[in-house]
């Protein structure tokens, strides 16, 4: 991966299932696949509370955190979780979200209330379940401006 | 590494004593709800009250011996309106009651894991906003009131899937609600729902739920108990059909008398029936070697628990093909999924139509069995080679106690499975779809598999390779984590 | 009572020279779109410019070596713009194209009855109130002109259901139309569609159709020939699978190379499996007796042909336990119904919706069988014993002339069947379920049934009796017509 | 039965399915139902024109004729019936009809418009799919004012 100047440089990414989530299948191929991309995964695997998530960010010097919520509690793991990230100085990480983020159906099938609710919560991408990791790929690299 | 002397929990019964001790000072204070079912015997006698008719354990053997078959509709959001309106429409609308059905009822995963006020918070938001944001049903927020209301409503039995963390207190509010079915299952709890929590302690509460499931029906109110382990999705027909055998005997030595054995589907019919043969016999088997000899084993199986398709079509097709395989497999309480699957939690609309197509084949085949044949045999000769070589491991890593044996084996990897939250699992092991669809291993990591059995894996996954002139891969191994959902 | 001289017809290859004739004198000259199809060959040629891709001969034929499947939907009203409509709805939203999928194109019953006048009328009707008061598409009314735009418009091979009297002009229509597929089957015109239609007459016209049939295949454009007798909804196993086996000696000796034999099912899905293996086993070796020794046979199921549920879900579950049977069977080509079978013609959704519930089966399970058993072994010996010696006695009563046999056989109640509008259907023959659903014979009325057979069905009926304590009886005839239907 | 002053008179009733129609299983369960409950019947089959309907009706005297229409066409077949039956001299005979008597699904469905046209028709009494006979049975004896 080069960036934009030509310059070798692993860009880190942080990989879980957030609150008390179990599912981990969805981050599992996730993460076989950024690292088959060329990235430094951190998978921190399921039930990932916010702080885990913060500190391993800023342990590895991370570049962005995937976030991945599929047991249908997203919107209330979710909430406050950039707050939280500026306070602890991760100010300009990327943060993008994806999976089942909203336990009842209807929510799940209008999309759209569910992707301005984390673009509120200071989302930079929200993916609908279903995702392939490529196109995440190709979105984080444009994010990085990198190749 | 563990020896077994560092491990203190062990499969013996708790004496009424050690029970009560629990139940007062460690589950009941866990919230306010606690303190409205102090009082057992009463709990017990309100449930005592319940007809017959619509108790759940003596319904299932009563099926069980006229071949008849009983449906088991998951259902689970955050309201008590939702709840009560889902049970009275899907009761109205598809003929569903004590006679052929009965409501597996979801607690959410806050309560699951005994986070009583993130749930009630949840449950708070969820009545303001008129849309539940959790992702089942807080019974513990409840308590015993609601539990009755919904078990009042209901025509069918109601029982509680407890899976996750520690759902001791939940099973004391539903029992003493006039519910008679909860689940016990520690491997499943472990493997599929937690990330950090010990066997031993898994263990634990499984067995208080059961010594509780048993109090019960020594007085009189048979409750079922589904020691089942639907697992990841993603597990070999032997992992959950030893997590099953081994459990049977945690839950006999606390005196269940009622066993729902249930196993999730590999989706190969042949493998299906023969797993859930081999697992009732084991489980008979050892139970009757350990000296358990008045326990009702009855047979079961979830729905496929990997992803689904998207369509609602395609979605049907999963349900029908998991309900033609009990019924040819002769398992009489299966559980179903809603068409939502792939989109969210169940809908009225969504339980009732899956028991429209079930009670369809029911009509028009629900007399059929698959007869025996060579290829059933061998699915059922080598999963019993395997369950009974794990069985005896683990047996013997723990002089004879199971619960001790279990958390060695997996410490050492002899219980294992690919994907899962679970810390303590070692996932040396990849599993694999043969050209029937059957599960396989890919790679057997620390399994004591015989050699016969590996031999006949290898073989099966040589003549897919054959087939679709393709290696045999960790490509292959993530292909058939989805291919059922690439509608 | 005819005696063997009496009968005109006779098991004997049109020549060229009478097929043509007859084609110029009775054949084209029914309705004036005969006229635009008058130069054969140039028709052929058209055929000829197909993409071998879209041959439903061959389709079906590579199908079988791969042990793949092709789903046949049926459609069919009175408009071109609901047919292309539908089709292209269809082949957009499936997935559905010549790899796994084939029309069968339903004609409305008038044009079938050669009453093209009437299906003029309701063709115009239906054009002025947008509404389709035809129960089929009136090919004949329409032409050649318009059977080629259906079949450009198309993906996936087109075949017609030329069932019912005298499909003779139609299928000439069809065939110059480029479609790969027709349907020739005497017997079921006979029960299922008619009155007062001799054999004879039925038979005459099903010779032709592989006449027809057979001088496309001879000149480069194979064309497969349903030999199938869907029957009446309530016929025995025994007689749909004999009426296939004798008039697979029709069509061989009128040249057809490509024969798709296709079954009703009882439900019960070994009988089901054992009466295609019986059918395919028995036509094979018959037409290899005879001398006809390069035949393709590729088997085929119909949808369940009795009354369907009004649930539209309860539908789905028919739609899915059919292609699972067929499935686990290896029955290459199966047509479906939709799931607004108890409401009216399908309706492009409807089809869509079939095809979701199949492709979604074939991914699951599609490499599955059902293995050899003793019960699979039973059914088939007994039906096997059954339409052997009905083909004997009927091949002896036309000395060695099938189509004489056939004739007489239906006059003296040898072949005959329970419900039915043709007079010349003796009806003394009473069809039941046994306790697993295979159909038996309550009353055998006039068949040629080795003792062995009378038997095992009379065994067969008690032991339902004594499952339901209840006598077998007209009523339980009647209940077992319409039990599917009752959701 | 008996007619309203106890007279023991045995009703006809000509029952078949109509037009080029080949169903009969529906018409065959509604003769037998019809002669349990003590009705003389004179079953017509399949495929039955309105001239013999009409023909077989004048034979027996019938006291009502019942259409079965079951494949789609039932519109087109039944149209002008009652005509030709007052031109034949049946006057004031009961003319019932029922089953799938709309091709296209829409019509099925919106059962209403076909009863309106069936009634104008001059049907009496017109019957959805799935009409148990029994229902028929009591509303005859209604019409023929017997028990
Ligand atoms: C397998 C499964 C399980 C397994 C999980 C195994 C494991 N440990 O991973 C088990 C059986 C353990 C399980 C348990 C539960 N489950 Co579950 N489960 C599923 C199921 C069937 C498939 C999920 C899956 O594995 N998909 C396959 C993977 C590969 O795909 P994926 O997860 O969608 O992820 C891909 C994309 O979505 C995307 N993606 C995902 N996240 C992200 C994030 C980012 C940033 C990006 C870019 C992409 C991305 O990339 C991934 C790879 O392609 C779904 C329903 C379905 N989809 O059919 C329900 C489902 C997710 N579960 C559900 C529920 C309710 C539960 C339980 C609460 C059930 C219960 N009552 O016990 C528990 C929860 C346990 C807990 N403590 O969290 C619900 C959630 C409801 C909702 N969202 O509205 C679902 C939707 C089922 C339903 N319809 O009710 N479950
Ligand atoms: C069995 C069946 C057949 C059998 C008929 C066997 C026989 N000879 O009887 C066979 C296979 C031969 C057949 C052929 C055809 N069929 Co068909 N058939 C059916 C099916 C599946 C069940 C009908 C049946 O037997 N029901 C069981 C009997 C006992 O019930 P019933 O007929 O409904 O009758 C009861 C009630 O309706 C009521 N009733 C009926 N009539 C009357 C009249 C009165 C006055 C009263 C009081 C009550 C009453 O009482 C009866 C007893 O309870 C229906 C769909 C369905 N229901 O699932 C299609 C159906 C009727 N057939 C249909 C079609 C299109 C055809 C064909 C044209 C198909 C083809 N392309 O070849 C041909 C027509 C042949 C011809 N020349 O007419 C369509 C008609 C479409 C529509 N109405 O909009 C249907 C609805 C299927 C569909 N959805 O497309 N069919």
């Amino acid at each position: 991966m080069e960036n934009s100047d030509g310059v070798q440089t692993k860009k880190t990414v942080v990989i879980g299932t957030i609150g008390s989530d179990a599912h981990v299948a969805g981050s599992w191929i996730l993460k076989r696949s950024f690292q088959d991309a060329g990235f430094n995964v951190v998978f921190l695997g399921a039930m990932v509370s916010q702080k885990e998530f913060i500190n391993a960010a800023i342990e590895t010097g991370a570049d962005a955190i995937l976030v991945s919520s599929m047991y249908g509690m997203g919107i209330l793991d979710c909430e406050g979780f950039r707050k939280k990230c500026t306070e602890s100085g991760l100010k300009d990480i990327l943060l993008y979200v994806g999976g089942m983020l909203a336990a009842p159906m209807e929510l799940a099938k209008n999309w759209n209330k569910i992707e301005e609710k984390m673009k509120s919560e200071g989302f930079d991408r929200v993916y609908a379940p279903r995702t392939l990791p490529e196109v995440c790929i190709e979105d984080l690299k444009k994010d990085l401006k990198i190749s | 590494m563990h020896n077994i002397q560092s491990i203190k929990v062990s499969n013996k019964r708790l004496t009424e004593e050690e029970f009560l001790k629990i139940r007062k000072e460690e589950v009941l204070p866990m919230w306010e709800t606690g303190k409205e079912i102090e009082n057992l015997d009463q709990c017990v006698e309100y449930a005592k009250q319940m007809p017959e008719s619509k108790n759940m354990a003596l319904q299932l053997v009563k099926a069980k011996e006229e071949k008849r078959f009983i449906a088991i509709s998951h259902f689970g959001r955050a309201t008590v309106d939702f709840m009560t309106e889902g049970i009275e429409y899907t009761e109205g609308n598809t003929g569903a009651d004590a006679g052929n059905h009965n409501w597996f009822i979801e607690g959410d995963t806050y309560t699951r894991k005994c986070k009583y006020t993130e749930a009630a918070k949840g449950l708070e938001r969820s009545k303001k906003d008129g849309v539940s944001y959790l992702n089942g049903w807080p019974v513990v927020c409840y308590g015993v009131k609601e539990a009755r209301r919904l078990n009042e409503t209901a025509k069918s039995p109601l029982s509680y899937n407890g899976s996750d963390e520690d759902a001791r207190l939940a099973t004391e509010i539903i029992l003493a609600g006039g519910w008679t079915g909860t689940s016990a299952h520690a491997l499943e709890n472990g493997i599929a729902h937690t990330k950090d929590v010990p066997l031993e302690n898994l263990i634990r509460y499984t067995q208080y739920k059961a010594r509780l499931a048993a109090y019960y029906t020594e007085r009189g109110v048979p409750i079922n108990v589904q020691n089942g382990c639907p697992g990841t999705g993603y597990d070999s027909n032997g992992y959950t059909s030893f997590a099953v055998v081994s459990e049977s005997l945690l839950d006999a030595e606390q005196g269940v008398k009622y066993e729902h054995l249930v196993l999730p589907p590999s989706l190969n019919m042949i493998q299906d029936i023969a797993a859930m043969r081999v697992t009732e016999r084991l489980a008979a088997e050892y139970c009757h070697k350990a000296g358990y000899k008045d326990i009702h084993f009855i047979c079961g199986a979830y729905p496929y628990i990997g992803p689904w398709p998207q369509d609602s079509h395609a979605a049907g097709a999963m349900i029908c093909q998991n309900a033609i395989s009990c019924i040819l497999g002769n398992i009489t309480g299966f559980l179903l999924k809603s068409i939502e699957e792939a989109w969210g939690l169940p809908t009225k609309e969504g339980v009732a139509t899956s028991l429209h197509y079930v009670f369809q084949l029911l009509r028009v085949m629900g007399t059929q069995r698959m007869p025996e044949s060579k290829e059933l045999e061998i699915e059922e000769k080598m999963l019993e080679l395997e369950v009974r070589s794990l069985m005896e491991r683990v047996l013997d890593l723990g002089d004879g106690d199971i619960a001790k044996g279990l958390c060695m084996g997996v410490e050492m990897g002899l219980v294992d499975t690919m994907v899962t939250p679970w810390k303590y699992n070692k996932g040396n092991v990849l599993n694999i779809r043969d050209a029937e669809g059957c599960t396989r291993y890919l790679e057997k990591g620390n399994l004591p598999l015989p050699e016969e059995v590996v031999e006949f894996h290898r073989q099966k996954i040589a003549e897919r390779e054959k087939r679709e002139k393709r290696k045999a891969d960790i490509k292959m191994v993530i292909d058939d984590m989805t291919f059922v959902s690439r509608a």
